[in-house]
């Protein structure tokens, strides 16, 4: 337990003096939003009827981005080969390292949500459902992003193979956490179908990706 | 590469070459009987002669969550019980298994143009195909990166085992979310609901697309098998000129470590 | 056998379906020929498996 | 923990091969080692050293053969219960030299409080708030070494242990190991250097 | 100048090799826009409308998730002390990077664009001027991008903070790029206003960012 | 060229210093090396070995005093008539060791026809197709040495060059320098094992 806690506080020490911390992540997803109304062209109803799938865009585009070099640090510095020596079982170990990337950058996703609803053109319903199902949704897209950044140690790969080999797994949890939220705003659906298979799919990556990770990592040392 | 590496793909291939020549045979008579019978199969009086096209989209639509299927159980034998021919079934598997879920697609959606007005739509049942098809593409990619084939294997295999979620989803979503496609009618629970006059030559396709799977694959793992021989040949012949050139610069082998012998 | 309106659909996707079936066999086949080849140039050059044999024996 | 620590222990490889790369690296290595000794692995580049060093510790699997350790704690597999220390240096350049060590003490269950002794026994009290990524190569190497005396493991796997250390720091070294030994530890060292202390030798293919 | 182009062959080499190659970049490119309909919706017209900004944004994350290690690679295998060392002028060596960077990330990108044109219901004008505008704004995007990559160098940061510095840099090629594309699609700008502000962002791109790359690399050694 | 090589040159330092991370490493350092002779800069830990060679190398910049050389190539700057070899080798290890080679021949002007040769000098030629990832520390140092042969430059930055080396290795990089110095080139290496040729010391920052 001490141990789990111990690699959790220094991931998310690391993430935070590396990374820049929280502010980072928040700036990046400030940025796509911003992008979107200049690409899609400046027309309110539009954007807001948009809002939603744009924000869960965001975050997987930042949990990509960040998440590749997940186990590769600890692999290039050698911190993997004591991890994967030590008492503690490599998929709780994996667990601990995924749940601090959550921690450190898709939480602060979701504490920006309402501002960037602002932005969106999103009412207060809208928002608050958006953040929501983020809140539920993005440890699922970090538990399945984790199993590329285990392949991209074994494979010493990492870029775009990883991101062609993990977006096809996230495609799920983005069409749900839209869909709810979605559900959410204008209906016809109900919100509550959609938000818990999604609830469903973070557990069930909750499960899979540490296992997956793990195996791909014990099989991928050398 | 230990001896037993290679005598399990040398009792093979052996294997390989006596059955390959009787499994083509079948295949293409299959598959001719199937393409006769799928010409003169009625028309559908909703669909009309498009109906043809159920001949050939349906068996490789099968195929495509078959050969995952193959491929998953091939991964489970290089994760689980590091069986020397498993990863080289799983490889070989992959640009087939591509190919039958491209064609399901193709069909598919030059069904759809006639039946639904579109070509595309992204309903649950030809999105989570797509995803198998990018996954198949994955795969392949993966393997095509990386050229030592066991560090391959095992990621290639993690990933299989993962990408086999999507099949349920793909066999269900028509039950789980009302699409545009059309639910199973062969293969359901309590029978089929499709009439004779289609079913058997859908049956006779269907086997004889399986037929021309299994041969393929056969011959595919045999060039995977031949590929690896040449790689391990080309890696001893390359340690075996640095044997004769220590051996030139003075410096001698005691211990077994050599093993080129 | 008359295919109605959308003959060039039906036509198409058994197209289709041959030339992709064509392609796979024409990649196995070359690919066969192609490693039998090199273990062929392997075997002259005399290098040979762990067992002794030639790399080119049949099994 | 003494008491235990007194018990004698045997490692053994019988047979041992490694593949690496699909090349065989070495193969049918017999070795041997008990509590109290030091086995220095020498051989010349390429020979596998490294690679031995990394089947002991479980990092990579053996092609054939068995390691077995006997009277070590049954209740731990054999890398839990050995010291790795390989070329790279498991630092985090972002944390400080403090919390780079504090935190491998908390993970691999060692005591933060050894965690300032050590320090000072390889000579970076000093440095203990300044970055790891500051650090010179000898400092990092000595940072390394202080992980081995604050988390308490009775097999030391060492690849190339001295070097970037100064003349000092080998002796200083030398000293922590001679130490290590006394106290029933095993040391399994790969070095081209003269390890500084008495060692049974192990040559991996043929002379260097 | 064997230098430089013996300096391009190999990262193309190195991409191609490591990222698994060009087909991974078109794969890429089609996963994320298959993804896009996930996101916003199976609807065929608005995501026609939608096209170009698909395709754009596409491009720009290929970029993106490619670009941040640039520099860094060769900093910690060492590479970079002996090109700084060497006689070619360290902004050449920085172009030439870059552009290698461009023929093995951008080039694919634009010759599958047509193909991806079919997936999002562009008919055969809007395709073309989507890839003409892509061919003369990913340029830009790289290098700008490469300004970030040099910066993380010489931040010792990856990730997202190199994004959140060169996402704003890329906002103006990407609003003229869309804005070109919709032009020749919808009208009612004429293309070529955009389209030559698109182009004049890319060659300033091309002089500014290796001068910045260059100096930013030149104050990070260490 | 070789009418070149013959000139005399000299790399003299004055009151050299250097601040890293904000704290002073040295300063008012004094040192001098001509060509055929070797300077081996020796001292403790973190006494500021790499960074002098850095210094030198143009890769960091001094906080006070100058570096000058005379008799050089007046053409060239003093970094780029140096080779620097580091901790880090500059390989890439997807590359194969043909390929990386080849590469640096092509980039800092060399003749990719000495790499050969080069490759057979320091033991690697039955390993030009294995990709540089494959390669053991030693085997990795040795692809560095061989850069040094391939293109031609008088003046030999080396830090801790023997590092994973094994005795052969060493005597054979022995031969190398002497080689080098034999031809007019000139020698900086920091180290803390004896080099293996006659050398000047230059001891920074007190005894070890
Ligand atoms: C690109 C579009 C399409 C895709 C990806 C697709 C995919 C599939 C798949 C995966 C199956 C096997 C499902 C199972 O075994 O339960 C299937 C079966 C079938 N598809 Fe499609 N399909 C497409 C379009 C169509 C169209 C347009 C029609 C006709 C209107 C159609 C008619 C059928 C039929 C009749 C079956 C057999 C169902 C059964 O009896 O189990 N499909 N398709
Ligand atoms: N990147 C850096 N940033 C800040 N300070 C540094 C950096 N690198 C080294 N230092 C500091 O500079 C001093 C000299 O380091 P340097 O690497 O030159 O030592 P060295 O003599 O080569 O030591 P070693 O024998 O351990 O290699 C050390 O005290 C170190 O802490
Ligand atoms: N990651 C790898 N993949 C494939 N082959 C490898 C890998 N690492 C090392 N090898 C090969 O395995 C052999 C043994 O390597 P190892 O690192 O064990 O040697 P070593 O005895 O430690 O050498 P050194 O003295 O140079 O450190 C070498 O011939 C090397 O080419
Ligand atoms: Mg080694
Ligand atoms: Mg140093």
């Amino acid at each position: 337990m001490t141990a789990l806690s111990a690699l959790i506080r220094r991931d998310i020490r690391i993430a935070l003096r590396v990374g820049g911390g929280a502010l980072i992540g928040v700036l990046f997803f400030l940025t796509v939003v911003v992008l979107m109304p200049f690409a899609v062209g400046p027309d309110l109803a539009l954007l807001s009827r948009l809002g939603p799938a744009i924000l869960w865009l965001g975050a997987l585009l930042a949990s990509l981005l960040t998440l590749d070099r997940l186990f590769m640090a600890d692999h290039e510095d050698g911190s993997l080969d004591l991890i994967t020596m030590s008492r503690t079982p490599l998929e709780l170990a994996c667990a601990a390292k995924a749940l601090a990337h959550w921690l450190a950058a898709g939480l602060p996703l979701i504490v920006a949500t309402p501002v960037l609803g602002l932005l969106l053109n999103l009412d207060m319903v809208a928002t608050s459902a958006v953040a929501l199902t983020l809140l539920a949704g993005t440890p699922a897209l970090t538990f399945t992003g984790m199993i590329g950044a285990g392949l991209a140690v074994t494979l010493h790969r990492g870029g775009l193979l990883m991101a062609v080999l993990v977006l096809p797994l996230s495609i799920p949890v983005l069409i749900f956490g839209v869909a709810a939220s979605q559900a959410a705003i204008v209906g016809p659906m109900t919100f509550g179908a959609p938000f818990s298979i999604l609830c469903a799919l973070s557990l069930v990556s909750l499960v899979v990706g540490p296992f997956a990770a793990a195996a791909s990592l014990r099989h991928g040392l050398d | 590469m230990t001896l037993i590496d290679l005598a399990n793909p040398t009792r093979f291939l052996a294997l390989t070459t006596r059955v390959l020549p009787w499994l083509a045979g079948a295949t293409v008579i299959l598959l001719a009987i199937g393409l006769y019978q799928s010409a003169y199969a009625p028309d559908d009086y909703q669909q009309g002669a498009t109906v043809k096209i159920m001949f050939i989209h349906v068996p490789n639509a099968w195929l495509s969550m078959f050969v995952w299927g193959v491929m998953s159980i091939a991964s489970l034998g290089t994760l689980v019980w590091r069986h020397p021919l498993a990863d080289v079934a799983a490889k070989a598997a992959a640009p087939i298994g591509a190919s039958f879920t491209f064609l399901a697609l193709l069909t598919g959606s030059l069904w759809g143009r006639p039946m639904w007005g579109t070509y595309w739509e992204w309903d649950a049942r030809l999105t989570s195909v797509l995803i198998l098809f990018l996954m198949y593409l994955g795969l392949m990619a993966l393997w095509r990166a990386v050229d030592d084939p066991s560090r391959a294997a095992r990621a290639a295999a993690v990933l299989t085992l993962v990408g086999a979620i999507n099949l349920p989803i793909i066999k269900f979503s028509v039950d789980w979310w009302n699409t545009l496609h059309q639910p199973a009618s062969v293969m359901r629970m309590g029978g089929s609901t499709l009439d004779k006059s289609f079913l058997i030559p859908l049956l006779v396709m269907a086997i004889g697309f399986t037929l021309l799977f299994v041969t393929l694959h056969l011959a595919a793992m045999r060039n995977e098998i031949l590929r690896r021989r040449v790689r391990s040949l080309q890696m001893m012949q390359a340690s075996r000129v640095a044997f004769s050139n220590e051996v030139g610069t003075g410096s001698h082998q005691e211990n077994a470590s050599t093993g080129a012998a | 056998m008359s295919l109605g309106p959308y003959a060039s659909f039906i036509v198409t996707s058994y197209a289709a379906a041959a030339l992709v079936v064509v392609i796979l066999i024409g990649w196995i086949v070359l690919d066969y020929r192609n490693q039998t080849q090199r273990l062929r140039e392997l075997d002259r050059s005399g290098v040979t498996r762990r067992s002794g044999l030639s790399a080119m024996d049949a099994p | 923990m003494s008491g235990l620590d007194q018990a004698k222990m045997q490692l053994s490889g019988r047979g041992v091969a490694c593949v690496r790369g699909g090349r065989e690296v070495f193969s049918g290595l017999d070795f041997h080692a008990a509590s109290g000794e030091a086995l220095s692995v020498v051989g010349r580049n390429g020979a596998g050293k490294t690679s031995l060093l990394r089947l002991i510790a479980g990092l990579l699997v053996p092609a054939g053969g068995t390691i077995v350790l006997d009277g070590g704690d049954a209740e731990m597999t054999l890398p839990e219960q050995c010291h790795y220390l390989g070329h790279r240096d498991a630092l985090k350049p972002a944390l400080s030299v403090e919390e780079n060590l504090a935190f491998w003490a908390d993970f691999l269950g060692g005591e933060r409080s050894d965690a300032a002794a050590s320090l000072e026994a390889v000579g970076l009290d000093h440095a203990t708030h300044l970055p790891a990524a500051f650090l010179s190569a000898g400092q990092r190497r000595r940072l390394s070494l202080a992980r081995l005396l604050t988390i308490r493991r009775r097999i030391w796997l060492l690849d190339e242990p001295t070097t970037a250390l100064d003349v000092a720091g080998q002796d200083m070294f030398g000293g922590l190991m001679r130490e290590h030994l006394a106290r029933g530890g095993m040391i399994i060292a790969a070095t081209h250097a003269p390890l500084g202390i008495d060692s049974r030798e192990l040559r991996i293919g043929g002379a260097a």
